[in-house]
């Protein structure tokens, strides 16, 4: 086949970007010689060495702790953790200092870090390996917060990522890695700043917001929908959840009148929420109908045996956007 | 004097009685009942047929990932022994063996590592936890259970395992603190297994033993060799006895070694040489074990043959009654929204609703998976 | 003055449920000796010695993982952390294990404890000693999160709190602490169940929705409205945000409306996203205006010197309160 | 031998120089020269004075809460005065004095604790970090600043601060354990002043020593009289100068005692018998320096008198500077967005304008605050 999986896109990027800018390493459990428990950093020890390239120690408080340290002093580090449900044995890092230092010190200490972590369901895991809890660090000012949807999606944003003056938490659709294949652009060196929301497919009735792996279901549903309803709809993936960019999805459904949103997190308070809130607050009388939120329940994940019940499915999204379109 | 040696009262003993030829201490033997040794014995028979079993089922994908215990058996069952039933048992994730002496049993476990949560199953007697996956994070629970004894003034004792790697996490310097400091009935199981995942323990931490850890809380440390169950039994019954005299916690860190992969997941050819892992099958527990209770004469070859093949018939029925409780099982959604609340909150009620009304309208529509 | 502030009902509240419950103990820092840094546990240690009322050593992780152990075993722990922003310190004992022991067990094993914090703006105090990030708990399935906004209601919920089978964090509003005094009822043993919303003024023209200290901003910027523009307003205090009872919201707004919700919080991700998009998916057809968020702004939360420009004032509340009206 | 005692290669040595009398040990007596002991000792006198003077704008509702240095002058100065400026300075919430050593200005300390983010000012090149509220949770900065040096082969160091109660934290222990494991230039310095809060040292752990926590990682680690600020620098200069040529971080523990309030906020009387503090006043690092600089003949009772009226004296045209500063500093609501991301994205701007419409609204109104 083809192009490269999403994990050999994050890997390309991490490469270029470690070859173009010797500032960045990567540091993280299992990263090195083991390449990652998922293989995202297979190869790098042996490119650029065991300095830049570092297996840690099982910290995640000393992985972000010391990376805030790294970036202080002019480094530019990855740090990565094994899954985003063991992110938040650092969250405190990442609430008092990753968000803040820049702000605390009057922008003399910035921490341009990215710290890159697996999120989501779909590798039939044990508990803690399938949470989507993203809306956390959206709530947290000072932060980006980027998921691609793609391989090259993942290389641009990653590299942007990189690039960003402000620290990323970069959330990896662990659905996603080894889901289909893209090629990467032939010029490796122009890179788009990281800059919004993406309309993938434009369209007239109905506006349909989701990002990482619940974009493709989306995008299926969606197929069905034109085919059998006779409409058409704009899809957009957020690709950043924070800062989030609202005006793309406002001026959607100013078109249309209409929208759906769709994420694995629970809905309470989930990415949706706001997103419902921003739509109702800015295109209230464009609004047709209700901003319909698929998404996960609120509960706590079940087990990978019952996660596709827990998760949007593209039955739920076509209904909720026939509903939405019938209201 | 203005420079001075503070005298610490501290020092780490390193503690076998089983050597790797299965020849004993005779001065530190244990006196372990007959049918107790050979129980013992045969869970470590059981462990490593179930092991290779899951291995094969997961390969099927019938099961998702898990963590072997191979090399692993004496140190836990070793220590597990120690404990009475009404002691509380707090693992990690890779304590199957120990699990399996407390009285689950494989089907359950088998249900559970295909992804259903009705594979963990407790009476209201159960005075084990269920596995805690992230690392460490299990040991301030088990610091609490114990503090809850010493607040009741009951006489039990809690074991609570983990790993080498999880002596780095914050959870762990918490955890053992607060025990030291307020003298709880608790022992600490570290299996030192020399590897996290790809991580060697020479990259985990610099410090020469990690039973010296325990130093930083004034706490009583020491080491064991964690492939010899005698060893391992003794230092956590004599830790046991101290936390139920109101003596406090202990440290104790098991010297063994991790023969198999990390999980299904994990290739360890790519980050461990193979010698390492042929020097440490010749101090595997389980032959040396053997060995004992051979010359000591409680058992023969026939003996560990039969055994050896009522392990794989055991573990033919647990496949056999976990593939049937699967069948049956289905897909009920409505377990998704059981035990998240004692009462769920009406939307949570709605949202049930919602699901149990998409799978009947597919069941309507005779659509399978 | 007569009646208690909500320092001496968190208090009384304690000691009733300690004196009445011998498994309730209280543990953090500085609670014993000290009577905790805001003196919320006064006296406790002398009454009921030095077992039950716990100084700890500064492990916010053990406060949290030993209250969970104590919870298993029996107990029903009170855990004081010393402020909300020291609470994510201890944020994975929360979302990995407060939240999930049920599930994860079946039923066997409950964590039926209480984290007490201080929690919000207003004692001009360092960094870290202002935020209001209620919502990270409240987009955690499992917990419930509980907001008193009056030493009679601080005294009531705490209880209750205490004796509800689920965990609960609860969050002090302390620039409530000494606010104002309530007397407490004269029979202490009835104490109605944690459950939802409270309508603390019924109206007919709009529905404002806060918690904690704003719902006094939100009064006090009512009395202006009605007695200026001849409206009524129905005010509803959230008490709790998890789970949260958008149902009396909703019950109102689809009289009312129209809507507005007030809190302290970033407003990306706050609660009112939450209310926003559960009144429009709810009351779309009775909403005469978008629903307005009036709430912290999406940044870092000052010092202490300009924390006034960054809270809702009663000036924005009433703006915003004007302008869903004029809609 | 089945039980054998580990060799560790680790023991704690109790560092002192001059003791409570100023009388020195002339054979560990550094040599430094007496400008730099007379500033040394000014900045001690001056940082008593700020304190003190602190102490009552706060309770005149001028500046906010903060947390004063007294009895803690030795332990701060003797390790920052081993600093070069091009080295690294990680402070937790109390080092006053060595910040004041580091260059900052009164005024600006002042304008911090009125409630002002402008009263942090670094220039491009500040080689010292904010001030960390949250309990140890620097010392992880401290020990990526050091792995930043290692990795750019400077051959500048890290010095990081925290109290005793900081020990507690995961943050300090999985700290260490890295700095140890990368070997880096990272002096750790304990100022261990018997209190945390309320929580007195033995409610805080059980270890004997703090010291020997460092035992824990495999790490050099000693104790100093961190009264003594002779000790004090000997200890932190060794330790830098082993960080400098690579061999590693260090932990020192600087025995010393919080002689004043926990902050403003807190009322000592409570908590801590007067007797305590009375002991320890007697071990006042400042007559102690006092003495010594007199006996050694660089000062005499006349340079003290001055030296404090002249501490007096900045002291009060520093707070004239800051209550000048603070009236044209206003309620500026742009600062709110200043500094928030590198850009702020178009719905914070539309926030800062919202914000800025109600301060104009307001000041058109003539309405003050
Ligand atoms: C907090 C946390 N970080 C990372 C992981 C991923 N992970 C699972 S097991 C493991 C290694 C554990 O090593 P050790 O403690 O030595 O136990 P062992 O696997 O050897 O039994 C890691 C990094 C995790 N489960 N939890
Ligand atoms: C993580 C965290 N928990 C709690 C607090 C509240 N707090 C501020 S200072 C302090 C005591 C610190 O003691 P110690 O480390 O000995 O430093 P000292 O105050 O004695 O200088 C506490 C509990 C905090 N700032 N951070
Ligand atoms: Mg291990
Ligand atoms: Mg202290």
């Amino acid at each position: 086949m083809a192009g490269v999986t999403m994990v050999q896109a994050l890997n390309q990027a991490m490469r270029e970007e470690m070859a173009r800018d010797e500032t960045v390493l990567l540091l993280g459990e299992d990263v090195g010689v083991d390449g990652g428990i998922f293989r995202v950093s297979d190869g790098l020890l042996d490119e650029f060495g065991e300095k830049r390239v570092v297996d840690t120690p099982l910290s995640e408080v000393a992985i972000v702790g010391s990376a805030i340290g790294l970036a202080l002093y002019g480094f530019r580090p990855i740090a990565e953790l094994q899954f985003s449900g063991f992110s938040y044995q650092a969250f405190h890092q990442v609430e008092g200092h990753v968000s803040r230092y820049r702000k605390r010190s009057q922008g003399r200490y910035t921490v341009p870090l990215v710290i890159r972590m697996p999120y989501g369901a779909g590798v039939r895991a044990l508990e803690h390996h399938s949470e989507s809890r993203e809306a956390y660090y959206a709530h947290t000012p000072g932060l980006k917060v980027v998921i691609p949807r793609s391989p090259r999606k993942a290389w641009e944003l990653l590299k942007a990522s990189i690039r960003d003056p402000d620290p990323v938490v970069f959330m990896e659709p662990k659905g996603l890695y080894r889901r289909g294949r893209e090629e990467l652009p032939k010029d490796r060196r122009k890179v788009p700043a990281l800059d919004g929301a993406e309309i993938v497919q434009e369209g007239e009735d109905i506006t349909v917001v989701a990002y990482g792996a619940m974009l493709y279901r989306a995008m299926e549903a969606v197929k069905t929908l034109e085919r059998e309803d006779v409409v058409n709809a704009e899809i957009i993936d957020l690709q950043m959840i924070a800062p989030l960019d609202s005006d793309t999805v406002n001026a959607s459904v100013q078109k249309t009148g209409r929208a759906v949103v769709i994420h694995e997190a629970p809905r309470t308070l989930g990415v949706g929420a706001e997103i419902a809130a921003r739509i109702t607050e800015e295109s209230f009388l464009s609004l047709e109908a209700p901003v319909k939120r698929i998404t996960g329940y609120d509960v706590q994940v079940p087990m990978f045996a019952r996660e596709q019940l827990y998760l949007p499915s593209e039955e739920r999204i076509l209904q909720g956007m026939r509903d939405t379109l019938a209201f | 004097m203005p420079i001075k040696t503070v005298d610490l009262d501290s020092e780490i003993t390193h503690l076998s009685i089983l050597d790797e030829k299965g020849r004993v201490d005779e001065e530190l033997e244990p006196d372990i009942p007959e049918e107790d040794l050979l129980d013992l014995f045969k869970t470590m028979l059981l462990v490593r047929e179930f092991d290779e079993r899951k291995e094969k089922l997961q390969r099927q994908g019938r099961i998702g990932t898990f963590a072997p215990v191979r090399g692993q058996e004496a140190a836990q069952l070793g220590s597990i022994y120690a404990l009475r039933k009404t002691d509380w048992f707090v693992p990690s994730f890779r304590e199957t063996a120990a699990t399996i002496w407390r009285g689950m049993r494989l089907e359950d476990d088998l249900v559970y590592t295909a992804g259903y949560e009705e594979g963990i199953r407790f009476t209201k007697e159960s005075r084990d936890l269920p596995i805690a996956v992230p690392v460490a994070s299990q040991i301030p629970h088990g610091v609490g259970i114990a503090w809850g004894i010493q607040l009741k003034g009951a006489d039990d004792v809690v074991l609570t395992f983990f790993g080498d790697g999880a002596t780095s996490e914050g959870d762990f310097h918490e955890a053992l603190n607060f025990a030291q400091v307020f003298r709880l009935p608790v022992v600490f199981l570290c299996q030192n297994n020399r590897w996290a995942i790809s991580v060697p323990l020479h990259k985990q931490t610099h410090s020469k033993t990690l039973a010296q850890k325990g130093i930083a809380y004034g706490m009583r440390s020491l080491q064991v060799d964690g492939n010899d169950i005698l060893a391992v039994y003794v230092a956590t019954r004599e830790a046991i006895e101290r936390a139920r005299k109101g003596k406090g916690p202990t440290f104790i860190e098991a010297l063994t070694y991790r023969l198999s992969f990390h999980t299904t997941a994990d290739d360890p050819t790519k980050y461990r040489p193979a010698d390492e892992v042929k020097e440490w099958e010749k101090r595997d527990p389980l032959p040396r074990f053997q060995e004992y209770l051979i010359k000591r004469g409680h058992l023969d070859r026939d003996m560990v043959k039969n055994w050896t093949t009522a392990a794989v018939i055991e573990v033919d029925h647990a496949v056999e009654r976990f593939e049937r409780r699967l069948d049956g099982m289905g897909r009920d959604p409505d377990a998704i929204f059981e035990h998240a609340y004692a009462k769920n909150p009406p939307y949570v009620e709605r949202q049930r609703r919602e699901v149990e009304d998409w799978v009947r309208a597919r069941r309507e529509e005779g659509g399978g998976e």
